[in-house]
């Protein structure tokens, strides 16, 4: 076990050290910073003097060694933005971002698994195809689009004449479409919580929650479908398969069939595709927190890349490739104990 | 011990599976019954239905397979009638089943106490503690050292032959009035065969369950049986005591296969092989299905169906044997 | 209308603000901008941000009226002693959020750290001294006679001297302006404005308190709390409005004017804004360029008019001039000239009538729809066959191509500081000279000494009449020469709730002044 | 009957892939409609009315004019304008083309990077496998976003800007390309060490084939199948990665805007009024989208024997 999280660390600080390299090397591309910091009518003596000042002048390898001097002792330098440590700012901003990867998983967890066995074991019910058809069409749309029209029907309402008023079914179908909206669009509300540290959750308080609604789903609305697809594959693979032919054999009821003996089996390669996804599914927090307001990790960085806010943007890969890490070293654990064949130093092949 | 209703009674079950271009019949109503405490042997080349034989009585046949027609009588029920509620209630519990691979049979990732506590639970309102007390005492019946320890264990950390032994000990969790046991040893390597074999054949006399055993190998069912059935793409073409099939075959293909046999004697002797291969179920051939490969086919054999006719106590579908004992009636009333 | 500077002797009388008891301030304000401030250090950034910050928590000595007059508020009076040296009487019983009094040496205080800030300084430059009579009097001295004195003065915020002074526990000096780290004051604020900043989380949420003893009694305002939420997202802010999020947001999209219009429950406010938006044509990367009769025939081929009603949807006045409505420099005489078939003809006159290429390089997040503008500007200039590659950038990427030069036309918007149109031509038309810094922005590398030297002496003109008279000349020889191509003046739009008054309150500087902000 | 040699088209109709297909209805509505967008996009010069790539046919006064049907339409923009007032349709046209050719050139790159890296990875295992796996995992990290972002700035920086116009579509199909190259590659990997067990591998071995004939005349053609599933679905991921990108101002330029970009200028309308300048692009990606994963999952189920389905 203790070989297998050294491993897990050496490669967390590869992937660190890699992504730091990459970053400093396209600094320039990114954009001159000191546009951000000085109004227009500066003159140019005055922003050499400052870009003298941050050391931007200084050779790129000077820069680096500069930076990983100060990154061995946890000091991933100050963003120009903010004008704080960077690591301070990505603490403020990542529990939003993890309490929507967390909402969105709920949502992933609790539809996907129901939906996903049913879809596998009655391939042609008619809901079955239904929900597959769903998914098929929610893998195809854009999250952007996804988030405007749920913005657009239950934040804002909208009221639909579609159906013609004087019939009776006309008034009822537009009365059943038509929303007045009332989900807030934006942003996390005020009633957030403290945990701990800089963990402010809105999971505490129906104002939070109300926050959460529309933000969760669409960032789900990208991994559900995928999600239920690859349970229904797995499953009916495993539906074909002899212990559970047998299962049946010793008279055991179906519901424990399918959801002790055939489940358990699916949910392994779920569980390795499955923690691929969240470490992906961070990068799609990016969209969702431009549409919503979101003040996570992913709005901070898409700012830091308009202000190219560069010791900001390289933090930020750094944590995410460390995100990424431990993710995929969760998802092996977790494979570990419920695969009772791997024993953990190893990967079953 | 002939009761007088047999234990099970098949009476010409059909099996089709519904397959692309038209169904395609696995069973031609075969008939054939079980009484209580006997060892039946089901024995044929792959292909000839013996498996699908097996499963239709649980009706567990996968899809596309489904049970087309004819009955199976079972203490009085129709068990291809019964609704899959009912029918749970009889799996495992009154009969039970042995499947071929114990590597695919027991379920990788739960382990083997959940497995055999399940089973019991299932059918018995009975406390977890007594359960697993149960299946530790059966386990001890197969030999298994140390049965406590195994409950914990998982398969994967199983040999083949330990695994058979469970799951062998699974199937005589309930007292089941017959075990199905499709080619129990097939899976496993020699020297653990003969071991297993001669376990199952203990349990099944001293707990007097009905053994149904499905095998391509004639001399397990020499050994092991008392009545054997001799398949045929899809039909029973020899059915009776095994002594005299295998004392006196009469259907050519069961003679064809017990000269296969390697018998001890003569060294070097080339082995005797039934030419040509087993008809696939898309084009079985008209009449008698064996009629390609058979030396004594005639016209007759290549149209029609043969009808059963018993020979001592033996029943057969062959126009040669029949034809054979014709002619033997003739001269027993011309001789009288 | 001619902008009338203040009388040179006498009270501004204080009329203009609504003569109203102050009410007794109970509301909360939701509002939304597309950004929060950079920092509280008023003095670290010269942005419409921090300006619209300053007047939240601190008060001007001097700020500009709706219509462009000036309205004394800490300076109860000011006269002109002689052309180098203005006086002024400040108003007492002022207090600061800290609770110490304000005097002249709080403005002293000001004056030094502004000549002292980066962003400042340059607009300080003229200013020579001041000096501290008594408590309540000190004067303000240029070098030379300077006519912008009073502009100038509207971005003197007095700050609490004590409490910026002395060191913070890690010995800083609380007085230092640090432009990226932590300075005391970026995170500490005390000014004599309406609101305290209660809390502040930036990027996410920043409270305002009303002051309790604030100095203006006669200050019609109600609003006991601010909550303001900076929202990038154009669609996202109107969002927040329409389904009752927010009560206040600002900027408002041009393509959601008529949505906001249509919705029962919300109101639009819009005004003509002073920031002109304009393209340089660069005339050493584009030998073409050189020849006037060619910058004509470009001229003649944008249709201003088209670009502000139907990119724009009616939300830009097209200019053809720098200089907008209202300042001295604006020549009535000059208007927009869109002819496709006179700029054909220019073209073939100068000798290209089968065109040329150049590169086009524009903004895509700087300025409102400034990506959509140049390729309409593109589209246009394909008429007379000069055909453009087009390339948009965002705006932290834009700016260091802008100061290579690296397009040949390249986009540019500039608001007058000072709001006067002696800044635009500065920095835009002067001949670029690195070491006064003059021309800094001038792209097109357009270079006209006598125009020059004709601004340089309108600076110093203290006579009004005869400064709008030169620098309305100026900008007749510009257009003449068409040194560059004018597009639109960009409006301001501002929306909000039905029940939040806040047209009184907004002007063409883009500073709402929220401490008079009544809602019902 | 004397089996006579099938011509290869024979042996197709016969297969069973012919066979399902022709069942299945949802398989052959999608293959219909792929080809028709397929065959409109590839051809947009023709079906076009105008050419959006010309600046000049562009005018800036007929911008945002509705679809035919809608009040204040113009017959000669069926499907209306946008904000420059370039025509809708052939925008699309022109949109799908860049589109495709974004989401199949990116597959390309993938498959070709994928399946090299499977192969060696899962063939010659031990170190070899555990580095590529690692610059996988190295990779994953990186969502296509940021991998778009660095290789955007190394491009700028190396190609300089103004040339931007014409290698963005190349530049696009690199990122696409080199970010989800670990998709494949895992799956090939998957699948070489399963064939890496069976006895044919070891019969080339001892007939004294070099290692990368195996590979890649043996090994490969068995591993095809799974290969091609995901490559369908990876095209899909392409073109909504591509619009993702242009969201965020990263993809195509507005002078040849790809579908997703087209959605992204007409986005700020999307609210007030000319909805159609998103919403009509967005349709037409969403049913591409479609259509392509329907014919993925037809074409896994198909070419996944175990999955017999009722």
């Amino acid at each position: 076990m203790l070989a297998f999280l050294v491993q897990r660390i050496s490669q967390a600080v590869l992937v660190m050290f890699v992504i730091s390299v990459i970053a400093f090397a396209i600094q320039d591309g990114l954009g001159d910073p000191l546009q951000e910091m000085v109004g227009m009518s500066v003159s140019m003596e005055e922003r050499e003097a400052l870009r003298e000042e941050l050391g931007l002048n200084d050779s790129m390898v000077v820069q680096y060694l500069r930076f990983a001097g100060n990154a061995l002792q946890g000091d991933l330098g100050n963003s120009y933005f903010y004008g704080k440590p960077t690591l301070e700012v990505i603490a403020e901003h990542l529990p939003a971002t993890l309490e929507l990867v967390i909402g969105a998983s709920l949502i992933i967890m609790f539809l996907s698994v129901p939906i996903g066995v049913y879809a596998a074991i009655r391939p042609q019910a008619w809901l079955a195809k239904f929900f597959m058809g769903v998914s098929t069409v929610g893998i195809s749309i854009p999250v952007f689009l996804t988030a405007i029209v749920l913005i657009q029907i239950y934040s804002i309402g909208v009221t639909i004449e579609w159906f013609p008023e004087d019939t009776g079914w006309g008034r009822w179908l537009n009365g059943a479409f038509t929303t007045e909206g009332g989900l807030p669009s934006y942003g996390r509300g005020d009633e957030l919580t403290h945990l701990f540290g800089t963990w402010y959750s809105g999971f505490f308080s129906t104002d939070g929650l109300m926050h959460l609604v529309l933000p969760c789903v669409s960032l789900a609305s990208i991994m559900l479908p995928l999600f239920i697809r690859l349970i229904r594959a797995e499953m009916m693979e495993v539906l074909q398969s002899d212990y559970i032919r047998y299962a049946r054999a010793k008279g055991l009821s179906s519901m424990r069939i399918n959801f002790l003996h055939a489940l358990k089996n699916t949910m392994l390669p779920v569980i390795t595709v499955g923690g691929v996804q969240v470490g992906v599914m961070v990068a799609y927090t990016i969209l969702t927190e431009t549409v919503f307001q979101w003040p996570g990790v992913g709005l901070m960085f898409l700012e830091a890349i308009t202000r190219s806010d560069i010791p900001l943007i390289v933090a930020y890969l750094m944590v995410v490739g460390l995100i990424f890490v431990i993710t995929n070293t969760l998802v092996d654990l977790v494979y570990g104990l419920v695969n009772p064949t791997v024993k953990l130093t190893g990967k079953k092949a | 011990m002939k009761s007088d209703t047999p234990l099970l009674e098949v009476k010409n079950l059909d099996v089709r599976f519904a397959v692309r271009g038209g169904d395609l019949t696995a069973l031609r109503g075969i008939s054939f019954s079980l009484d209580k405490g006997e060892r039946l042997g089901l024995v044929g080349e792959s292909g000839a239905g013996k498996s699908v034989a097996a499963f239709s009585i649980l009706n567990l046949i996968a899809r596309p397979g489904y049970i087309a027609g004819g009955q199976i009588l079972f203490e009085g029920e129709d068990l291809a009638a019964m609704s899959e509620r009912e029918l749970r209630k009889i799996r495992g519990n009154r009969i039970a089943m042995i499947f071929q691979d114990p590597m695919m049979t027991l379920n990788p990732v739960l382990s083997i106490g959940t497995q055999m506590v399940e089973a019991i639970k299932a059918h018995r309102r009975i406390g977890t503690k007594a359960a697993r007390e149960i299946a530790v005492g059966k386990l001890r019946k197969v030999q298994i050292p140390s049965p406590e320890k195994r409950l914990d264990q998982y398969p994967h950390e199983l040999s083949g032959g330990m695994r058979q032994r469970v799951i062998i000990a699974i199937a005589l969790l309930l007292d089941p009035e017959i075990i199905v046991a499709d080619e129990p040893t097939t899976a496993l390597d020699v020297t653990i065969q003969a071991e297993i074999m001669a376990l199952l054949l203990d349990l099944c006399e001293q707990e007097n369950v009905a053994l149904m055993l499905i095998t391509h190998d004639l001399g397990v069912v020499s050994q092991v049986t008392q009545r054997m059935l001799v398949m045929y793409s899809g039909r029973i073409i020899e059915q009776g005591p095994t002594r005299e099939i295998i004392n006196d075959a009469q259907h050519p293909y069961t003679q064809g296969l017990i000269n296969a046999l390697p018998q001890m004697g003569e060294p070097g002797a080339r082995l005797f092989q039934i030419p040509g291969s087993m008809p696939s179920l898309k084009n079985v051939p008209s009449g008698c299905p064996f009629h390609p490969r058979c030396d004594f086919a005639t016209d007759q054999c290549r149209q029609t169906m043969p009808e059963y006719v018993r020979s001592g106590n033996v029943d057969v579908a062959c126009y040669e044997v029949s034809n054979l004992i014709e002619q033997e009636k003739r001269m027993q009333e011309a001789g009288s | 209308m001619k902008k009338l500077l203040a009388a040179l002797v006498g009270t501004m009388a204080l009329a203009t603000a609504p003569v109203a008891l102050s009410a007794e301030a109970t509301k909360e304000l939701k509002m939304a901008y597309d950004a929060d401030p950079v920092t509280l250090d008023i003095h670290e950034q010269l942005s419409g941000g921090i300006l619209q910050l300053s007047h939240m928590s601190f008060d001007p000595l001097v700020r500009w009226t709706k219509d462009l007059g000036f309205e004394g508020r800490l300076a109860e009076s000011w006269e002109r002693v002689d052309d180098k040296t203005m006086r002024f009487k400040l108003r007492e019983g002022v207090k600061f959020h800290s609770g110490n009094e304000f005097t002249a040496k709080d403005v002293k205080f000001t004056y030094d750290r502004l000549k002292e800030s980066q962003d400042f300084k340059a607009i300080f430059q003229p200013f020579s001294g001041i000096n501290v009579i008594d408590d309540y009097t000190f004067e303000l001295v240029t070098s030379e006679p300077f006519p912008l004195l009073l502009n100038t003065a509207t971005y003197i915020f007095p700050l609490d001297s004590q409490f910026y002074s002395g060191e913070t526990a890690d010995g800083k000096k609380k007085s230092a302006i640090v432009k990226h780290g932590n300075s005391f004051a970026s995170d500490n604020l005390s000014g004599t404005g309406p609101f305290v900043v209660k809390s502040r989380q930036q990027g996410v949420r920043m409270e305002f308190e009303r002051f309790a003893d604030y100095w203006d009694e006669e200050s019609p305002g109600n609003v006991k709390k601010i909550v303001l939420t900076p929202i990038k997202e154009n669609n996202t802010r109107v969002s927040a409005l329409l389904s009752g999020g927010v009560d206040f947001i600002a900027p408002v999209p041009p393509t959601d004017l008529d949505r906001i219009k249509r919705d029962k429950n919300s109101e639009l406010v819009t005004m003509s804004g002073t920031r002109i938006i304009m393209f340089h044509m660069n005339q050493e990367r584009v030998e073409a360029f050189k020849n006037p009769k060619v910058r004509q025939a470009v001229a003649y081929a944008i249709n201003q008019e088209g670009i502000a009603a139907k990119i724009m949807k009616g939300f830009a006045t097209p200019a053809a001039q720098m200089s907008p409505a209202g300042y001295q420099g604006h020549n009535e005489s000059l208007k927009p000239r869109y002819d496709v078939k006179k700029a054909q003809q220019l073209m073939k006159e100068a000798g290209y009538e089968d065109g040329f290429t150049i590169t086009m390089m524009a903004p895509n997040n700087r300025y409102v729809n400034d990506d959509k503008i140049a390729q309409a500007a593109a589209a246009m200039l394909a008429r007379i066959n000069i055909k453009v590659d087009l390339k948009t950038l965002p705006k932290a990427q834009y700016w260091p191509e802008f100061d290579n030069r690296s397009g040949d036309m390249m986009l540019i918007g500039w608001h007058a500081d000072t709001e006067d149109s002696a800044n635009f031509f500065e920095f835009l038309t002067f001949c670029p000279e690195a070491g006064s810094g003059a021309g800094q922005y001038n792209a097109g590398n357009y270079c006209n000494p006598e125009i020059d030297a004709l601004v340089a002496k309108a600076n110093v003109e203290t006579d009004l009449e005869k400064r709008s008279a030169m620098l309305q000349e100026v900008e007749k020889r510009l257009y003449d020469d068409a040194a560059f191509v004018p597009l639109h003046w960009q409006d301001l739009a501002w929306a909000s709730k039905k029940n939040v008054k806040i047209e009184p309150i907004l002007n063409v500087m883009n500073f709402p002044f929220l401490g008079d902000l009544v809602i019902e | 009957m004397t089996t006579a040699t099938l011509s290869r088209w024979n042996r197709f109709r016969e297969s069973f892939l012919w066979y399902s297909f022709k069942r299945d209805k949802v398989a052959i509505v999608s293959s219909i409609v792929l080809l028709l967008m397929v065959f409109a996009a590839v051809f947009a010069p023709l079906f076009a009315p105008t050419d959006p790539y010309d600046l000049a046919q562009i005018d800036i006064m007929n911008s945002e004019l509705p679809p035919v049907g809608m009040s204040g339409a113009d017959a000669a923009f069926p499907l209306g304008t946008d904000a420059q007032g370039r025509d809708m349709l052939s925008t699309i046209l022109y949109g799908t083309r860049v589109s495709l050719l974004i989401g199949f050139g990116a597959v390309v790159l993938q498959a070709a990077l994928g399946i090299l890296f499977g192969l060696l990875a899962g063939y010659l295992g031990g170190r070899v496998d555990s580095i590529l796996m690692r610059i996988a995992d190295v990779q994953l990290s990186f969502s296509t976003l940021m991998v778009a972002i660095i290789v955007g700035a190394v491009f700028k920086a190396s190609f300089g800007n103004l040339m931007f116009g014409e290698i963005a579509i190349y530049m696009l199909i690199f990122i696409i390309g080199v970010a989800e190259w670990p998709q494949i590659a895992r799956t090939v990997r998957a699948s070489v060490l399963a064939e890496k067990k069976k006895e044919y591998v070891d019969a080339a071995k001892v007939m004294g084939f070099r290692t990368n004939r195996i590979m890649f005349r043996h090994i490969l053609p068995n591993t095809l199948s799974p290969i091609f599933v995901i490559a369908t679905v990876q095209i899909a991921n392409a073109i909504i990665s591509e619009a993702a990108l242009s969201f965020l101002g990263l993809g195509m330029p507005e002078t040849q805007p790809s579908l997703g970009s087209l959605i992204k200028s007409g986005f700020d309308y999307i609210q007030s009024g000319s909805w159609w300048i998103t919403l009509i692009p967005g349709l037409v990606l969403v049913v591409l989208v479609l259509v392509i994963n329907l014919l993925g999952d037809w074409l896994r189920d198909v070419m996944n024997p175990r999955l017999y389905k009722g």
